[in-house]
């Protein structure tokens, strides 16, 4: 059955709609405790920040199916939460906690949740782009109606990785969305100083896939590119090359002093912000009013107090154990 | 019930075998379908399974490491080739940093169980970038199992029980052996990635070999049986995890022991092996130094002669044995 | 100064033409007779035969410079020749001699002649691509006016590593000229199955750089080609891809059992043959006699006779010198 | 004349001198420009070079690696930085087929001369891909050379040493080293990639330690040394070419060894080590069988208490150290 996305909205229900609303309010509000966490010491090691980009993230999986499958990336909280994480065993993992969705041996970077098609975030830049090709040959050959949907970012597309995965999903025709989540820069790198095109989806044409570019701050335009991404995927159509454009408000991780841009840059974005921008469409549309937002940011405040409140009650992994999931 | 097979015709049973047992496992690399795989090992599969199951890819080594571990996390028991084993160079991050590391870092929520199969070694007269025996790189990596098959029986039992095997496997073929014929369990026969072998039983000096060395440590024994010198062989054929005992009883009854592998000396697995031997109980029974030999730290030349002097020879094992036992170094 | 490529020959006059042909007969006579010592045994290991693409060896390095560099591929006797190497040298490797151009320690697969600016043949597919952007940039540190064409294969253009040099050559601006010899198979691989372009060429737009596609065997439109790409080039214009188009008689290597492509296919490309084709063009245009052809394939003959005889008179590598060469 | 810096200033001054003093070196790789490196090691280089010496490149860890093979053979001598040690893995093919080869492929034509600098461990709380110590595969890559700076001043003077050497050189910095003092000489005063250092005296037991547990050793030494147990600690600083005379002669000198790294034991330099020691003259010397304490065979966890637990601490140096003085094992 083929949807047609249509109105403001694309065919989605207030219901749906404020379910989106919610985890990208969550999203926000999970990464900004985490960060105050982290520089209170409860959280070590480092964190990579998607405040700004919650629109690609909800947008994007809003259109998936729970049983369909997601790679994630180092920038991953959003997608995690959005497959349908919970944020404390999410909050758990970042403490390092037996709790934690990785038994708190993977942290921040391999935040994953099997149970919800999430086979994690990765250290490594473009590091789930090759083995999403695996994972849609996997779909194509048990003839399964699921799709994977890998994130990157601009950075990953210049990783030969990227090449040689959308290479072999375009000729084996699978199953595969890529998702690129063009934040303007790598690290320090912006995508005006590290690729000669404009649009990171400009490449899809090296291997004759359908590649399109959307504002990734518009989270109903991901929406809808994702889902007919997933429906020509789910139809035998093959994969797809999609480029949310966005920005991140917060520096590179832990470590960034950020010298490569202006405060003036990142303050042009965030009156783009993602957030703002649902959230004003849903009013202006009647689906919303403002006490509505307030008890929803409530509710958010409220989860991540449990969460915090889980994950500190949560025990640490038994030092006894530590040999423990290296061979199966 | 058993026949003679060669070492490439085992392997080819062992993937025949398992592709009929279980749909969910296929092979795949480049030149592996109608060509037959570089060294023919595939020969006849396609044929057999056809394109879906015996798959060519495109020359991109990082992908296919990656296609076997997406499709191994997702259900499937992928079977990669890398056609020479220098080319897992490129293959490197998805295989050490994902697949080897994947189950840990997700708390042992996934299962990556997928067999690369590569095959390694000189002789071929291939030169540098085509003659590499990698195999310690691998040993020296938690998540991964590492197996080197020096016999066609151990070829296909091995590579059954590591297709069986819940991780992923870095299966090494020698290509010298391919030839090589040996008598060959029929049906499915798989052996545990758990066990050293004693090859031949022997008094005064252990050698423990690894793939083809094993073959030619053999034939060393034969000529030093002629001289009075009992030589006793030990092939790990996992080298990791390493089954020590067998190693190391055998260096406690012999008191002498000489390590030979075709890779590099240095940084090669022949120094774990020596570390193993020199922190057990086999230490206090040790009546001469643990000696190396293995390939001389040099790429591998393409002239035919130095090729040959790079690597060990069965005139080299002699000698140095036969040293080794009469003057105790 | 810029050359304008002019007339059916692109301004290059008799004695240039003579001297492309000249190439072009030793090459194809140097590999046949290669081939036949392989099977006489005096030449071990394997090799990997151009004959049938000696139009794009020569009509690119043609339009190259002495001092220019090159990095070449597995099948790269034809490179080698035609940036000026001696075929006694090019033998006496093959023979594993301590006379031959890498002390016989190379063979086939590492041809080079570092004197006429040929960095190499090398054994691994795309292994010269991400080295050209080096030699491309230590051109342009070093302000020289030289410029770096690497080969490599359609087979090639699907690693990783093509996309990575691409872009980088891309966004320093670097004076590499990409030369992709798309013989139609990698191996058994046929372009076709391989990639869902029909053009490598396609792909330099992902680059934003200049992309084309030649007759192979058209060794004037290859040599026109690479002529205003070196041009580009020199002139601080930056990388380009060039495609030329060409095809394999032999088999891939000395394994290959040719199942995957038919007689027919093979008899379609003879007809098309690049020696064939410039022989006649030089005729028809009174540039070349029958008896000039003819004393031109004597001398060729002679040129390898000698060139075996030399091989055969150098002595083999000392054994006591096996451990030389690995560091400097 | 000497003064305090730090491991990572050192490296700096080191890295600013010689593109002082040689127009050919320059600096690259991903965000070594106006970031200044993810640890901050070329701070103000770009500032003072500008972006034409001091380069950032995009995300192409296999293409960085070509850029220093291709521009070292042409006239250069480039620096290239891959930003945590784990990234290398992408670099395997150009490191190890081309930049390590080239020279004895071409018969000694060529040379390439580059130096790549890369940060490892773990310790920062980084978990398993942002933390590997991988050392030892290129020890086992004849035409490599590798070195493991554990003082300031050692990563000084070895860094302007790997710059001149016309090698290609893996220059493996440790990312808990960068904020240690010591005392640094001034000026231009490169090492040579072939001596050993012995870092400590001592008679009773010799430990031979890399990198960061050089530093953790001696704090065991001190510690031991109130116990009445004198330590020897060498370091070989230059991994390969190993500089084996001053490591055997401590061993004969003290009969016992301790041999401590970072990276997980299995497959590790530990074994290259105990091999040296075992083939050695020292052999005849040991009154104790040969001991490696190294990280243990897991990737690295996230966990701050699992993490530490991984790796060698001084506690366990000590502890090990105690037991194999005392109880001869
Ligand atoms: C292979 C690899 N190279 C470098 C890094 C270090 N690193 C981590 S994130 C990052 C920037 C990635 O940029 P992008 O892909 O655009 O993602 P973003 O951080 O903007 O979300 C870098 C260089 C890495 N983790 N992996
Ligand atoms: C990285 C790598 N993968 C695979 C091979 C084995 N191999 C050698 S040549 C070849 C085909 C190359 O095809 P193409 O690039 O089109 O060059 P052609 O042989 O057609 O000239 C293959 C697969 C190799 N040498 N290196
Ligand atoms: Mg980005
Ligand atoms: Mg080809």
């Amino acid at each position: 059955m083929t949807s047609h996305p249509s109105g403001p909205f694309a065919g989605l229900d207030p219901a749906q709609l404020e379910a989106m609303l919610h985890q990208m309010l969550l999203i926000r509000a999970f990464e900004e405790t985490a960060e105050e966490l982290y520089f209170q010491g409860m959280i070590h090691g480092t964190m990579h920040l998607s405040i700004g980009q919650e629109g690609s993230a909800v947008g994007s999986i809003a259109a998936l199916r729970r049983d369909d499958y997601i790679l994630s990336t180092h920038r991953g909280h959003g997608h995690c939460i959005a497959k349908g994480a919970q944020v404390g065993g999410m909050m758990a993992e970042f403490m390092g906690k037996e709790t934690g969705y990785c038994r708190g041996r993977g942290g921040s970077m391999h935040m994953a949740d099997v149970a919800t098609g999430n086979l994690g975030a990765n250290g490594i830049v473009a590091g789930g782009v090759p083995m999403a090709a695996g994972v849609g040959l996997s779909i194509q050959m048990q003839r399964q109606e699921k799709v994977i949907l890998v994130f990157f970012g601009d950075g990953a597309a210049n990783e030969g990785a990227f090449h040689e995965s959308l290479n072999l999903a375009s000729i084996w025709n699978l199953p595969v969305i890529y998702l690129c989540e063009n934040n303007q820069y790598a690290m320090s790198m912006s995508v005006a100083r590290s690729m000669n095109v404009d649009d990171v989806s400009a490449r899809a044409a090296s291997y004759n896939i359908p590649g399109v570019t959307v504002d990734g701050n518009d989270t109903i335009a991901v929406y809808a590119a994702t889902l007919a991404a997933a429906e020509r995927a789910r139809s035998g159509g093959g994969p797809t090359l999609i480029e949310a454009k966005t920005y991140r408000y917060k520096g590179h991780s832990k470590s960034d002093k950020q010298r490569y841009r202006t405060k003036e840059e990142v303050q042009e974005w965030q009156e783009k912000d993602p957030i703002g921008r649902l959230s004003r469409q849903m009013i202006d549309a009647g689906l919303l009013t403002d006490a509505d937002l307030t008890a929803l940011e409530q509710r958010v405040a409220d989860e991540i107090q449990e969460a915090i409140a889980y994950a500190q009650a949560s025990p640490d992994p038994d030092p006894a154990s530590i040999m423990e999931g290296v061979y199966a | 019930m058993s026949r003679e097979l060669t070492y490439a015709e085992a392997v080819r049973e062992a993937m025949d075998i398992a592709m009929e047992r279980d749909p969910r496992v296929f092979l795949f690399g480049e030149d592996v379908g109608v060509y037959g795989g570089a060294f023919g090992v595939s020969d006849g599969l396609f044929q057999k399974y056809g394109p879906e199951r015996v798959r060519d890819t495109p020359i991109s080594e990082a992908v296919i490491a990656g296609v076997a571990t997406g499709a191994a996390m997702t259900g499937m028991r992928p079977i990669a080739e890398i056609q020479f084993m220098d080319f897992i160079t490129l293959s490197m991050e998805q295989l050490v940093l994902q697949a080897a590391k994947l189950r840990f870092m997700l708390g042992g929520k996934v299962e990556v169980p997928f067999v690369l199969r590569t095959p390694a070694g000189a002789g071929t007269g291939a030169a540098a970038q085509h003659s590499e025996s990698l195999e310690n790189w691998f040993v020296h990596v938690p998540g991964i199992k590492v197996v080197m098959p020096s016999s066609p029986a151990d070829a296909k039992g091995l590579l059954l029980g590591a297709i069986e095997d819940p991780n992923p496997v870095i299966f090494v073929e020698h290509k010298l052996l391919y030839r090589t014929k040996g008598p060959v369990p029929e049906g499915y026969t798989p052996l545990p990635l758990s066990k050293s072998e004693v090859k031949r039983e022997g008094t005064d000096l252990t050698i423990v070999a690894t793939s083809l060395m094993v073959m030619r440590a053999l034939e060393a024994a034969e000529i030093l049986a002629e001289e009075g010198i009992s030589v006793e062989v030990v092939d790990p054929r996992t080298l990791k995890p390493l089954d020590e005992g067998p190693i190391v009883q055998s260096v406690v009854k012999t008191g002498r022991v000489l390590i030979v592998h075709e890779a590099v000396r240095t940084g090669g697995y022949g120094g774990e092996l020596a570390a193993v031997i020199a922190e057990s109980e086999a230490f206090d029974y040790l009546d001469a130094p643990i000696k190396r030999l293995a390939g001389l730290d040099i790429p591998v030349p393409y002239n035919r002669d130095l090729e040959r002097q790079m690597v060990p020879q069965v005139d080299n094992i002699v000698t140095t044995a036969r040293k080794l036992v009469r003057e105790g170094r």
